[in-house]
């Protein structure tokens, strides 16, 4: 099993990105050298020894620098944890542990990469789209990764120059609302016809409201698509010792409730898990 | 393997030894069932050998898929939770986490639970068979079906009943894990030790709720749930405090403990050891920073050894001014 | 006179009126025993007779020295106190507050301790008799004297011993004080209901204790006391539910209320009105905020008036994954 | 009764002016043009609706200006909320009760003032001391109040500028430890008793640890001074509502506990009181 480091970490940049929404940079070595597109960091809000807010938030890793031992931080401002996150100042310590669950899967044998962000998301398929970057570079002329990042309005659609800046692999995509989301697919499936590509050696991995995940995973079944959601959920250990970031999966093997499904663990089986193993809430 | 270590330096002087039910525990921080899993994925942070004992989350006979969501809601100073004792049952328990756990050298100490009385006992009886195991916990704040579902250790009675099945089978130390939902803590931990535990813990998580006011709903998907962190350390240390006044056998204290000052005013309150809970979640290397921080308060009140500490605490003089 | 108001415009339109034990009170925000002291001193901050009601400080039958100091330690999320009911005793109660209290227009309930019960009907008499006071609260977690000193509360034939004797000669409501030291908060509810109380009351502060690790000495100087304060907000949102659902009279929310939030929670968890305590300490304006959350609460809701929020909780679906 | 302000209060100010000393200065006019020396507010530390730490703090009113509507508060970071207190920047908001308790007397009939401060009592004591000035405008020449400014250690002497700065009624001394505070009282004596001043025309004004006004209370009652002393105690309301604060004081008439001793409050009998009502504990 791979290391998990507590990090007393010193912010290096805090900077807004959008409307609420911070780039937080924070040095922390061993994390930035292990971490795994995917995977998040359990974030001390409060400082030592004050207990309001009392529990850590999970946060995706948004891109890291093992050369420097930076990780970077995308995170909308939403409540107690999140308001005192945004009132650090570069050299200040925040405790961070990490890096935590289990990341994407990057399948070698994919023709292509389709990440679809809504919101937030983008934080935490950002890291994935750098590490397809690096996996095309062997392969054809075409745009390797199609990047569709979304929010509910133009000024909510953040970080789209750090995905352009990967450069000619990955071609960024950008969408307001369900429908133009649907438009722009439907546009990447003509693109990807043009050029040949069957779908199902397409690989979907997406990021944002569970909504949207539902909508993408059976597109994706429907197109026969590998499909990778990454989900949320309420935590407090992020390890996956206190069992409160359930979600409910397909039983699988060695299930023995004897029944067709089973919880597991957002924060150690996830957060990211393959569509077809997620049963969706009605 | 990367295994932090704590950040204060750990000198050889003082003895954090504490002897409980027959074990020798290194020091007397231990982490509580069901915060610590079963141990592995804290041993991906630091080296848990370096804890006193640990204690796994509850085993039942069956697997159980445990509460539906949410689990958890944070509250002022504390967290609710409602995991519904979601754990792999005996069997698997048995054949995939003892493994693990035989080889760490750190006594381990599993959590029983149960519906009715004959579930401790074969629980108990399978798990003195299977080895590995130094210690069963009896977690008696379930739900007791025989007698219309209030939990068991609510009621001494059946609290004894409880205790003495399993110590009549037992091979290993037995201790009995009492639920702060009571109106005399006292009378149930008498009923546990007269039947015969070797040791007490306490408290067991007190039951709260929330409810989320936009929708009307409950924030638990259980409804309640157990009330824990630092929001319930003082009534756990008034409840360890009397306890700890009323038996003989030694008491765990559980309860909120996050700093090494918590754990102490546990052991002055008459604790032999303490266990660690929600802590673990908000600061991973409490358990540690803690066996820390007791090395330099004894260094610093020049004790060399924990269990000078324990009880020692001194009561105002009778009370004047009525 | 300075009377500040909150912050938040009160519209006209939403109706917070709740009536209780025969009583109609403006909104149902009260402010509880032990914090408010006589009305006197936050009069000076604020127009009290906006308050949905005020409960004094406890009243016994002679003065009282009450507890030697410390009498309060911060504690994570709320403080623990014992005062000892130090008060100015009956007679001074009435010849000295109530002038005062009668010039209001909130109606004032006196808040009646003793220590054996006919300390308790001896009070409640000459209170009906004074004139002034618009309800008794009667505080049951006081030691019963004749009982060993255990609480009256934790005994449902004490506490409905109590109630039935002073209901038998008072002219005035009864509203019962419940401790939430005890197994099961319902049995003594439904006791209390059952002996005549016109309304229930709950939580008083459940019991705790904090340790001065330096001086090994208690940081109280009662060595014990109450918890009171957002940590014990869970605790009285579950047992204020499990009571409204098992009486038929009102029931008055006391736990940790600090925001208008925190106040609707109880409401929809069945409570007819609530009582504010130690956020009277840290946020002495949080009555009023909350009279003026609630109204906003109401309109951005659609809802006219506060009695259809009453118990309005929905749970879920009858659980699967067991 | 006077009126009590809750007040959100903003900082215009905040200085160091000492070992873990500060200076906050707060926008807070209804306190600034009612409060009265020797009383204090009640300051909170935390932030808005975050609990940690929960309780207010008792800071004595170091200074007002009613024209500006400012207070000033000087105290020294000891734990969880005078820390925070020192984070807070200028422009931002604490909310501030007060002006809370009795102040100290002014005796018009008295000759000369001797006002003893140890440690943070100097907090408590300035506002005293330039409202005597005041008083001393229409008296002789000679120094009519003698301030003398002590603490453990010559670096924990703060405030001697602002004392010295009220000019020539004024006079300032400085002690470091007990024996140092017993010879300049002597000398104060001289200087009294040479300018045929009789000590029981002079009022002290005491404001630092226990065992100090204790001892100065009883050199007072020695010289037949009148002699006020500020308490201290673990407050939560600040009002005399909780009755956390109390301490040990002679009854009085109207008596009815037949004791010879009751309980007061620091926070609405005091913090100011008249030395010989104090029961000091043994
Ligand atoms: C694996 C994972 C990765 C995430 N990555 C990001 C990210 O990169 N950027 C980002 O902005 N947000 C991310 N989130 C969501 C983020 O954790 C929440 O927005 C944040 O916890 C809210 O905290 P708060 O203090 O602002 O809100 P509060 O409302 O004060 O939070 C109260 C409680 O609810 C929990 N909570 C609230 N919202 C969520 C949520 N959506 N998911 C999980 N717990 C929640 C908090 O952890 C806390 O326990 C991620 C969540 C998970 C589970
Ligand atoms: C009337 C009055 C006026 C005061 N004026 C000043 C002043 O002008 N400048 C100054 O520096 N200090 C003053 N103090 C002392 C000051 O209130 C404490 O130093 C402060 O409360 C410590 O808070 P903390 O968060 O730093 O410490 P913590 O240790 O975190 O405090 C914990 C608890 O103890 C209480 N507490 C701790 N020490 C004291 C104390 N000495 N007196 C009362 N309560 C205490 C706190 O209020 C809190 O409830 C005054 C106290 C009183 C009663
Ligand atoms: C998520 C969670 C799960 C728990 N599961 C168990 C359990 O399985 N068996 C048990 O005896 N106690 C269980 N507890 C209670 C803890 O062991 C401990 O008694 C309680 O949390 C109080 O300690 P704390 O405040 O330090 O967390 C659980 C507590 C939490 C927070
Ligand atoms: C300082 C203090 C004094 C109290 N005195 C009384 C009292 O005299 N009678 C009583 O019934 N309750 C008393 N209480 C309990 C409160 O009325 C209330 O039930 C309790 O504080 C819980 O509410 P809270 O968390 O909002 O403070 C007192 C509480 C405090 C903090
Ligand atoms: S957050 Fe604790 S198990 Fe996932
Ligand atoms: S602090 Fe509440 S009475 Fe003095």
């Amino acid at each position: 099993m791979q290391d998990i480091f507590e990090v007393k970490a010193q912010v290096t940049t805090q900077e807004k990105v959008g409307p609420d929404c911070h780039l937080l940079q924070l040095a922390a070595p061993q994390i930035a050298a292990s971490a795994r597109p995917g995977q998040f960091v359990n974030v001390a809000c409060s400082r030592q020894y004050q207990y309001d807010p009392l529990l850590r938030r999970p946060l995706s890793i948004y891109r890291v620098s093992p050369d420097t031992g930076i990780i970077e931080l995308i995170y909308k401002v939403r409540g107690r944890g999140t308001e005192l996150l945004a009132q650090k100042r570069a050299g200040e310590i925040v405790a961070v542990l990490g890096p935590l669950g289990k990341g994407f899967d990057i399948h070698e044998g994919t023709s292509r990469a389709i990440l679809v962000a809504g919101g937030l998301g983008v934080a935490s398929l950002m890291f994935l789209a750098q590490e397809l970057a690096k996996v095309a570079l062997g392969k054809g002329e075409e745009p390797y990764v199609h990047a569709l990042i979304g929010g509910h309005s133009a000024e909510e659609i953040i970080c789209v120059d750090d995905y352009s800046a990967l450069g000619s692999p990955v071609k960024v995509h950008t969408w307001i609302t369900r429908a133009r989301l649907e438009q722009e697919l439907e546009k990447v499936l003509e693109e990807l016809s043009e050029q040949g590509v069957k779908t199902n050696t397409c690989s979907l991995y997406t990021c944002g409201p569970e909504g949207m995940l539902r909508r993408l995973a059976a597109w994706a079944q429907e197109h026969q698509m590998l499909c990778q959601v990454s989900l949320e959920s309420h935590m407090s250990c992020g390890v996956g010792a206190c069992q409160s970031c359930i979600c409910k999966t397909s039983a699988g093997t060695g299930n023995t409730l004897e029944d067709t499904w089973k919880y597991s663990l957002v924060c150690r089986d996830g957060p990211v898990f393959n569509a077809e193993e997620v049963i969706w809430d009605e | 393997m990367n295994k932090q270590t704590a950040a204060s330096a750990t000198g050889t002087s003082v003895d954090l030894r504490v002897e409980m039910a027959g074990l020798v525990l290194k020091n007397p921080v231990m982490v509580s069932s069901g915060t610590f899993g079963y141990g592995e994925e804290y041993s991906r942070i630091y080296d848990i050998n370096r804890l006193g004992a640990i204690v796994a989350k509850a085993t039942t006979i069956r697997p159980k898929h445990g509460n539906p969501p949410p689990r958890v809601v944070e509250v002022v100073g504390g967290m609710l939770s409602c995991c519904g004792q979601q754990n792999v049952g005996l069997e698997r328990f048995i054949s995939e986490k003892l493994p693990f756990i035989r080889t760490l050298s750190v006594p381990f100490f599993a959590n029983v639970a149960g519906e009715i009385v004959d579930d401790y006992v074969f629980i108990a009886e399978k798990l003195c068979a299977a080895g590995g195991i130094a210690a069963l916990e009896l977690n008696v704040s379930c739900p007791n079906l025989q007698q219309g579902g209030m939990a068991f250790g609510v009621d001494p009675a059946a609290v004894k009943e409880i205790v003495a099945a399993v110590k009549k089978i037992s091979s290993l130390p037995v201790v009995c894990k009492l639920t702060p939902n009571v109106t005399d803590v006292v009378a149930i931990a008498r009923a546990a030790e007269e039947a015969g535990a070797d040791a007490l813990s306490l408290i067991n998580a007190p039951l709260g709720m929330a409810i989320d006011v936009e929708t009307r709903r409950p924030k638990l998907g259980n409804v309640v749930g157990g009330l824990t962190g630092p929001a319930i350390k003082p009534l756990a240390l008034r409840m360890v405090w009397q306890v700890a006044q009323s038996v003989s056998v030694p008491v765990i204290g559980i309860g909120g403990i996050t700093t090494a000052e918590d754990a102490l005013e546990f052991i002055i309150a008459g604790a032999t050891a303490v266990q660690i809970g929600t802590a673990n979640f908000f600061r991973p290397l409490a358990p540690l920073e803690i066996i820390a921080g007791m090395e330099d308060y004894l260094k610093k009140h020049g004790l060399d050894n924990i269990k000078e500490l324990r009880g020692s605490l001194e009561l105002p003089p009778a009370r004047g001014g009525h």
